[in-house]
């Protein structure tokens, strides 16, 4: 059991900097999954931890050992490619006992190995076909294959699943899930798609720009998210956003909206923040679409109708963009004005500048 | 200097022809534009085809030019040659030569001389030539994939000024085969730079005549070969390690692969297939040898050589040469074809 | 008329017949255009387009007068054919194709084969150059001398090729040619300047650079290793003179009668000549022009201004004036001269054999086995059965 | 600097394998360079140098003394001349128009003795002061004519009492005239300075060549006459260089005065850039016209087609040579520029460089030019052309560079037409039969590298990446 | 205004026929989707309208003249490819004005047919750049500037969208939706993405293997799938089906479950068909977790959290795998055992053997 531990992580190419130190501390056997928009440094940063890229200035330790210097085929960690960096011309049975041979196993002992992870893998059927006559979700085996056979102290993941159709993802999303329950391996995994952190993650980092936005549990990210970048990135469809200024009454705290709408926010969330210029954010599965008087309002612009549920999109009357959710199926009709009345127990503030929220933590 | 220029290329009959051919192609096609103008008024007959006779024969048209000049100045000669190696006699004209049906072939490895009765020489040459052949073909091309790769590899490093370093083992092929064979000349007759260094040095006695001297002509046929030809395999070869994925190395740097197990377990199997190329390439061109030996005047016969000497091509034809070369130069093209079926073949199944 | 003339030349012949043509142009109102090429193309090229018949010059100066002679116009009609039997008897044969014996065909030149020495060489090593008539065994001993005090790498060089080994061939008592006009190639005399031959570039006395550094057919010039002084003594042929007086500064040379021994004074005679192409429009204007050229007046001229030996017999024996030319070079003209005239009458055969249309078969097949020889791949015996078996074969053909 | 030169992957200083790395491409590029430096070096060496095969890296003559050698009537002197003029020494490489602009008959009046008449004889005066005596005296016609007569003429005429009566000035300058008397020479040789190895002091010496493979050289010595030959120690010799760098390489055949060749090198250059220009573009045009047709097209016989071309690599023109040369006989275009251009125009190495890269290019961009009406014809110089731009390039140059070295096709079609002439057959002028001027052909051949040279430098960018990923496969 | 009739449509490529005789009649001023898997033959038949692939069999009628040897140039309509293929080397400008330079259109014409077609899309900031100098949402929206500057009759989208994220794919979505009403031509748009489908045609044509299995309004789709296909291809989660016997009784026809329990059929939706064995159909939202005993049980073997709704994967107890979505954030941990109660409006029956749907249309 392996936990890993960044502390003040930079990483220059050059004279850019482009991750700006970042302290993380994965405990062992946690899969932790890194997310943000593309080119905020995940592949970089899980680079690094796998020794591929050298740490520009702080320390980087496994199980406690710095291991900065230590070149990455002796950190003991896996890795599993975006590309899967199979062996072309190796077959499956090769492929994985490959790394095996270089640290001379014996034998029998990467024999064992390899038909166990096969088995575990199911791809003991085609040990010994090329990777090129596998199908995509076969070489996404394959690479887990040849990482879980070297029983490594962590497993990374560099966007394992990008290559893969919409349904083979999410089958295989599950598969990763499962060998996280059975092994229990500290793994790590980077993604920029929202809906597989969630679904995978015991606890996501957001990234951006090189800087940690927010650490935590995933329903701690979508419940109570530090701030409008990672309301905004978690979540789908997006959060609303509207702007609002926030006043603090005398008994209670209000957020007027643009058009004169008051909203009364509860001190048990909220406290008594001072006033200021704020942002309210309400997701869109949060607004009920009520025809009794309501504090929103949205002009109806198109409508999609999924069957199980409606995405409804349309404009505040002061020109916000709204969408919201509808269970089932809808008839509201482009050009509708609805009145929505939002949840308020789902409610989020950030402050208009700093765009952190004004939740109590 | 223009003036002679122009006037060099502007025989009549071509200008006037041209001139026609774009008058009416500006006419037909109203054709737009500055810089391209020209090559929208070019293709006027295939814009016509295509008008009259919708898309199926355009690609006929767009590959006539290119298979007229082939027909005309590849097949036509080797057709020729097969006429040639058909007939016997001393002119180059079919009317003037008697069918001589195989008696060339006969005349080119038989053991007794289809006219006289008596002994022949000539397959004794041919053969000569052959083996010469073979055996600088046999070093020359090992060598020079070994080498070629070596560089590539060491070129495919990173490396400070790559692009550099890349372009001067390119420059060799540049040149040409008659300067490459003048240069090493001037390095390497018996009274060149290379004896009398080595002879200040100390380390031989007397001159050496390093391309005559049987010992060492083949040694320098195959190093200046090499020299001139390296710099193009090497190219490909590069170009063959750089398709090869970066983490796939990654991958095997994770998998703790030594740099010598990467290059014999990752590299070179995936890079079989560009090897593969690279070595049916070399194999043709070392096969076809001729122009650097022969501006060197190295001592040994090359088949290419033997079939340009006996053609009579150089000096005064001997009556049947003509015959007999094109005989002899059938079996190398046919040799050299079987070569490239085997490569197709074989790149097939590398491709898989 | 316009007419085309195509030209190679070692000096400035070329440049000579333009000169002399415009008062050719003058005399008959006939244009030449002089075409200058190397002499690669003369010998690779005109044949090829004389049998494809096409951009095919008026006349050429032309050294394989056997091959071409199928091509050659006859002048007869045009000129005095009683003249040039008079002055071109021994070289017009050469031109003529086999079985006429009456036809003109053009404007024999003559040239000869033979040595010139390094007197330099000579004098520093104290050994006296031989007389005329010295034998080769004298020529052996005294080069040898000379190579052995000076610490030469090589005495003696000769050009790759059989038309200069013939001359010493023949006097070592080759016949090349029985009376019948067939060769005989391999006799006793032959054996023998072979077996020689082979000595002489084990022992050194030839260069390596020579013969042992040419492969199959191909002429390996020897006279770089006489101009730069690594040889004492270079059998070349008249045509070096010229680039000889021009090129040699450092040491003084000379050209030597030939070394004789028991067949004779042997040096092999040939040369280039003028001729007409049957495939001409202006055979009139052609003959003309080549009857101009052959005039005693204008020979007299022309090898004056070339510095080169008159293949007219009255030219041969008055003699010409040569303007300019350095003692040397009108000496070892001289020299060259005797050389054919002596081969006239020492050495028939060299007549007979020049005269041989397929001669160029035997100048190739020769050097490419006495090189297996010399260099040891072959036993002379094999080498000399070879030669005799392929000459036989190929002149059967 | 350092920190570029040993800049690695980013990981680590410079390993043993960097290290190796480096000395195999020092020794790559200087076994590269060196053949091309040395023909450098060579082209700027006069033509004596070049004909003495002399390696040095200088070009420049050694200081040169004349040795003269003077026979008559009392045998053989042979002497050196020190202190000669420049022009005097080297009177023979002088051009005639030189020659005549010097004032010859004042400076043979100021010498006397052997060393007037060796100079006589070397700056070319006998035969005009003898056919002057003649003239003057009323001597029979056929003496100028004696030399060369037949030896039967000779025997028909009586010399000696031609001669006799002449004043012995007279006498002696007929008699070398005639050549009764073996003419007085004169010859430059190497002045070196070196011990004498009897006594040990330092003297001057003239000498025939340095040849520095040879343990001994003979050599004279300068202040004695008819002294015997001694022989030098090679490595004691002592030479100086006049550090002299020939031009005229260059300069004469480029301005068409070069002697003894009758090629005229800037109208073979003029062939060579007209043909590597207009060759390229037809070589381009349709190339790609082809490879267009055989990558972006279905049509029956494709197959063939490739394979037919491909078939071409196989075979070397040079063994089918009498093909060509009757193939461009028949179509007429040989002995003219066109004769060059056309039979190299299709290249199968550039046809299939260019389908390999047309192969990449998306086929649905022709899809949408064809829903945007545009033709077939349009489809290739709009859409396919200019996006095959790298590989053409990349052809462009390589065709650039073929068509500048090629030396079989214009042998073929222009060989009896010098004015059709390329720089390849050329070059070959400069290697006659007979004469050889070798130090043209370096210059030359080092003008001739001049444009692929260019081509290299500027466009090397072009040619390695685009040639490597034309997929010349 | 543009109508495109399909009549027993066929093509081969060589010996193997790809479309198997298709019929199709697209109204004019039709928004008309292909859905179906990979290879199923959409972009060949979207080809063959085009003009860009001989058609082998059938007639293809556009205005209801048959255009089948018609070339593409001459169709008069306009295509968006999966690639954009835009020419890279033109400006977008000329990009956009190529196609009418080629029918000789006066040039200033086509400047303003451009300069229109720019604004309206957005474009006009970066006429002048190339496209590689473009984003791929932008891209996109030159290819679709492209076809709209030709006034074609018809629009021909090939998976426009599948080179795009998923943010950008779903704005894009509703771009293409506006112009379509904006312009009101004909379009036919190729995807296998049946939420692209549901959300912007008006009609959609699934097709599998080559042959048209169902061609109609999105919701008709969803709601009355003709088959097993169509319904486990719209509608996301899939649909779960369970192996079922359809046993006719006396008054009512009752579905019977593998694990003995009866789900009874309405006869609106069914009439009464005869018995036989079938499969039964539910979509994951309409599944009602309840405490209360209910037909169907699950044990739960994944919990996906997606903060508005929760996905639970599980399988019944005759190891049939069942999804089932609930609003919200849920409890449910893996391991526990649920009662289902399907929505009985909402159960789809097919036959076993012929997968056709028995529900009365
Ligand atoms: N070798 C390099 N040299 C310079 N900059 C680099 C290098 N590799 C990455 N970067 C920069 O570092 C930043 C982070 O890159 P990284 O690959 O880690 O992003 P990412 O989060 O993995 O993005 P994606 O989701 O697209 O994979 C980017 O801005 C990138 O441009
Ligand atoms: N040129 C061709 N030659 C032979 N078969 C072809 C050709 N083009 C397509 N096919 C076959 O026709 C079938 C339909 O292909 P098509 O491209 O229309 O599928 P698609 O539905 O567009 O798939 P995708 O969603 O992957 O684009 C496939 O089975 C394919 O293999
Ligand atoms: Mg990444
Ligand atoms: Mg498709």
């Amino acid at each position: 059991m392996t936990s890993i531990q960044l502390k003040n992580i930079k990483k220059s190419y050059g004279k850019t900097e482009v991750i700006h130190g970042i302290d993380l501390d994965i405990p062992s056997g946690e899969f932790c999954v890194f997310v943000g928009p593309s080119g905020c440094g995940k592949s970089t940063l899980l680079r690094m931890i796998a020794g591929l890229e050298d740490v520009t200035a702080g320390d980087l330790l496994i199980d406690g050992a710095r291991v900065n210097g230590i070149s990455a085929a002796k950190r003991g960690l896996a890795m599993v490619f975006q590309s899967y960096a199979l062996y072309p011309h190796m077959s499956v049975r090769k492929n994985l006992s490959f790394g095996l041979e270089n640290i001379n196993l014996p034998k029998a002992e990467i024999k064992s190995r390899v038909e166990d992870a096969a088995r575990m893998l199911q791809i003991d059927g085609y040990l010994d076909r090329k990777p090129g006559q596998l199908s995509g979700g076969q070489r996404q085996r394959v690479a887990i294959g040849r990482a879980v056979v070297r029983e490594p102290r962590a497993f990374l993941f560099d966007e394992p699943l990008s290559n893969l159709d919409a349904e083979l993802r999410v089958a295989t999303r599950g598969e990763i899930s499962a060998l996280h329950q059975r092994l229990g391996n500290t793994m790590i995994y980077v993604t920029h798609d929202q809906v597989e952190a969630m679904t995978m993650a015991d606890k996501i980092a957001v990234l951006r720009a090189g800087r940690l936005e927010q650490f935590g549990a995933p329903l701690e990210l979508y419940n109570a998210p530090a701030n409008m970048f990672v309301a905004g990135f978690i979540g789908s469809p997006r959060m609303n956003f509207l702007k609002a200024g926030l006043i603090a009454g005398a008994g209670q705290t209000i957020l007027r909206l643009q058009d004169g709408q008051d909203i009364a926010l509860s001190t048990d969330r909220f406290g008594r923040p001072a006033s200021r210029p704020a942002v309210m954010g309400i997701r869109p599965g949060d607004l009920e679409i009520t025809d009794s008087d309501a504090p929103l309002h949205m002009q109806v612009t198109a409508v999609e109708q999924l069957g199980s549920e409606s995405i409804l999109f349309g404009t505040s009357p002061c020109d916000e963009e709204l969408v919201v959710t509808a269970r089932g199926q809808t008839a509201v009709r482009v050009g509708d004005r609805l009145n929505l009345r939002p949840n308020p127990d789902a409610i989020h503030v950030f402050d208009a500048q700093s765009e952190e929220s004004l939740a109590l933590q | 200097m223009i003036a002679e220029m122009a006037a060099a290329l502007l025989q009549a009959q071509w200008l006037y022809l041209a001139i026609g051919y774009i008058a009416i192609g500006a006419a037909l096609t109203r054709a737009q534009g500055t810089g391209a103008w020209l090559m929208g008024v070019l293709g006027w007959p295939m814009e016509l085809a295509q008008r009259f006779a919708g898309q199926g024969p355009q690609p006929y048209l767009f590959l006539l030019p290119n298979v007229l000049v082939f027909g005309l100045f590849t097949f036509a000669p080797l057709f020729m040659n097969m006429g040639f190696s058909a007939t016997e006699g001393s002119s180059i004209l079919f009317q003037d030569r008697d069918w001589a049906g195989t008696d060339n072939l006969v005349r080119l490895l038989g053991e007794t001389q289809p006219d006289t009765g008596a002994e022949n020489r000539e397959d004794d040459k041919f053969l000569r030539a052959v083996t010469d052949t073979a055996v600088f073909v046999v070093f020359q091309v090992p060598i020079m994939v070994l080498f070629a790769l070596i560089t590539a590899l060491v070129l495919n490093r990173d490396i400070a000024g790559r692009g550099f370093w890349r372009s001067i083992f390119f420059y060799p092929v540049m040149l040409s085969p008659v300067v490459v064979g003048f240069l090493w000349t001037l390095i390497l007759k018996r009274q060149g730079v290379l004896s009398v260094t080595l002879m200040q040095w100390g380390w031989i006695d007397a001159p050496i005549q390093w391309l005559t001297d049987p010992g060492w002509t083949m040694f320098w046929s195959v190093f200046v070969y090499t020299w001139a030809h390296l710099g193009f395999y090497m190219l490909i070869l590069l170009a063959g390690l750089q398709a090869i994925p970066a983490d796939l190395y990654e991958a095997a740097e994770m998998d703790g692969t030594s740099p010598w197990r990467a290059l014999t377990h990752i590299t070179i199997p995936l890079l079989m297939p560009t090897l593969l190329v690279v070595f049916v390439l070399s194999l043709i061109k070392a096969f076809q040898a001729f122009e650097e030996l022969f501006a060197m005047q190295v001592s040994w016969i090359s088949v290419v050589a033997y079939i340009f000497e006996t053609s009579g091509l150089r000096g005064t034809p001997t009556t049947h040469g003509l015959g007999i070369a094109a005989t002899a130069s059938l079996l190398i093209a046919a040799f050299l074809g079987l070569l490239s079926v085997l490569q197709i073949a074989l790149s097939g199944k590398g491709a898989r | 008329d316009e007419i085309d003339f195509l030209c190679y030349q070692d000096g400035t012949e070329c440049d000579v017949i333009a000169e002399l043509s415009a008062r050719f142009t003058e005399e008959t109102g006939h244009v030449v255009n002089t075409n200058i090429v190397s002499y690669e193309v003369i010998r690779d090229q005109l044949l090829k387009q004389l049998q494809a018949g096409d951009t095919v010059p008026d006349l050429a100066r032309v050294t394989d007068l056997g091959g071409m002679a199928p091509y050659f116009l006859d002048i007869a009609p045009y000129v005095d054919s009683a003249y040039y039997e008079a002055n071109f008897a021994a070289t017009l044969p050469w031109m003529r194709p086999a079985g006429d014996t009456a036809g003109i065909y053009g404007w024999p030149g003559m040239g000869a084969t033979g040595p010139f020495v390094n007197l330099t060489m000579f004098e520093d090593a104290g050994v006296d150059v031989p007389e005329a008539g010295a034998t080769w065994d004298d020529w052996v001993t005294a080069l040898t001398e000379v190579k052995d005090t000076l610490g030469l790498d090589a005495a003696f060089a000769l050009d790759r090729t059989a038309h200069r080994w013939a001359g010493p061939a023949f006097s070592f008592g080759a016949k090349f040619m029985d009376d019948t006009g067939e060769p005989i190639l391999v006799d006793d005399g032959f054996r023998t300047i072979a077996e020689l031959f082979i000595d002489w570039h084990k022992s050194g006395f030839m260069p390596v650079e020579g013969w042992p550094a040419g492969a199959g057919t191909s002429f390996r010039n020897a006279a770089p290793l006489f101009l730069n002084g690594q040889v004492a003594m270079h059998f070349g042929g008249s045509w070096l003179i010229n680039s000889y007086d021009s090129n040699i500064t450092d040491f003084d040379w000379k050209a030597v009668p030939v070394p004789c021994g028991e067949g004779g004074c042997g040096a092999m005679v040939g040369g280039p000549a003028v001729a007409g192409f049957k495939s001409t429009d202006h055979p009139e204007a052609v003959a003309k022009f080549i009857d101009f050229m052959a005039r005693e007046d204008i020979g007299a001229e022309y090898h004056a201004k070339t510095q080169s030996i008159p293949a007219h017999a009255g030219l041969q024996q008055t003699g010409i004036e040569y303007q300019g030319a350095s003692a040397r070079v009108a000496d070892a003209l001289n020299v060259f001269a005797d050389n054919a005239l002596k081969a006239a009458t020492t050495t028939p055969q060299a007549f007979a054999f020049q005269g041989y249309p397929k001669n160029f078969v035997i100048y190739g097949v020769v050097p490419d086995y006495l090189t297996k020889a010399i260099n040891g791949e072959v036993s002379l015996d094999e080498a000399l059965a070879a030669i005799d078996a392929d000459v036989k074969a190929k002149i059967a053909e | 600097m350092w920190a570029f030169l040993t800049r690695t992957q980013g990981r680590g200083r410079l390993t043993l394998v960097d290290w190796l790395s480096y000395g195999y491409l020092a020794f790559g590029f200087l076994l590269i360079f060196i053949p091309v430096v040395w023909l450098g070096l060579n082209s700027v060496k006069t033509a004596f140098q070049i004909e003495r095969q002399d390696i040095s890296l200088i070009p420049g003559d050694y200081t040169r003394v004349a040795r003269a050698t003077v026979q008559g009537p009392d045998g053989k002197r042979i002497f050196f001349i020190t202190d000669l003029p420049d022009w005097v020494l080297n009177w023979r490489d002088l051009s005639a128009a030189d020659q005549a602009a010097q004032d010859v008959a004042g400076f043979l009046s100021a010498q006397t003795g052997d060393a007037a008449l060796a100079l006589r004889s070397h700056l070319g005066q006998t035969e005009p002061q003898a056919l002057a005596v003649i003239a003057a005296q009323g001597l029979p016609d056929w003496l100028p004519r004696y030399r060369t007569m037949s030896a039967s003429a000779k025997a028909e005429v009586n010399i000696e009492a031609a001669l006799a009566g002449l004043s012995p000035a007279n006498d002696r300058l007929l008699r070398e005239f005639t050549g009764l008397y073996p003419g007085a020479r004169l010859t430059s040789q190497i002045l070196v300075s070196a011990p004498d190895p009897q006594t040990g002091e330092i003297r001057q010496w003239g000498v025939s060549n340095i040849d520095i493979k040879r343990a001994f050289t003979p050599a004279r010595p300068v202040d004695a006459v008819n002294a015997k030959v001694t022989k030098l120690p090679t490595a004691s010799l002592q030479a100086d260089r006049n550090v002299q760098i020939a031009w005229e390489n260059y300069i004469d055949p480029l301005s068409g005065s070069s002697y003894g060749v009758t090629v005229d090198f800037t109208r073979c250059l003029t062939n060579s850039v007209i043909v590597t220009i207009v060759g390229t573009a037809i070589t381009l045009l349709i190339n790609s016209m082809a490879a267009f047709a055989l990558s972006k097209y279905k049509f029956r016989g494709q197959v063939m087609f490739l394979a037919l071309i491909l078939a071409t690599l196989m075979v070397p023109p040079t063994i089918t040579l009498v093909g060509v040369f009757k193939a461009i006989q028949a179509t007429g275009i040989s002995g003219s520029l066109w004769g060059i251009i056309i039979p190299g125009s299709a290249t199968p190495a550039g046809v299939f460089m260019l389908r390999q890269y047309m192969l990449t290019l998306p086929d649905e961009l022709i899809e949408a030019a064809r829903m945007d009406s545009a033709s077939e014809w349009k489809i290739f110089w709009k859409i396919v052309a200019p996006l095959a731009l790298p590989a053409i390039a990349a052809l462009g140059i390589l065709s650039i560079v073929w068509r500048w070295n090629d030396l079989i096709v214009p042998l073929v079609a222009v060989a009896t037409v010098k004015e059709a002439y390329t720089i390849q057959l050329c070059l070959l002028e400069f290697r006659g039969e007979h004469t050889s001027q070798e130090h043209y052909r370096l210059a030359m051949t080092m003008v001739s590298l001049i444009p692929t040279t260019l081509v290299f430098v500027f466009l090397q960018r072009y040619i390695t990446t685009g040639i490597a990923n034309s997929g010349m496969k």
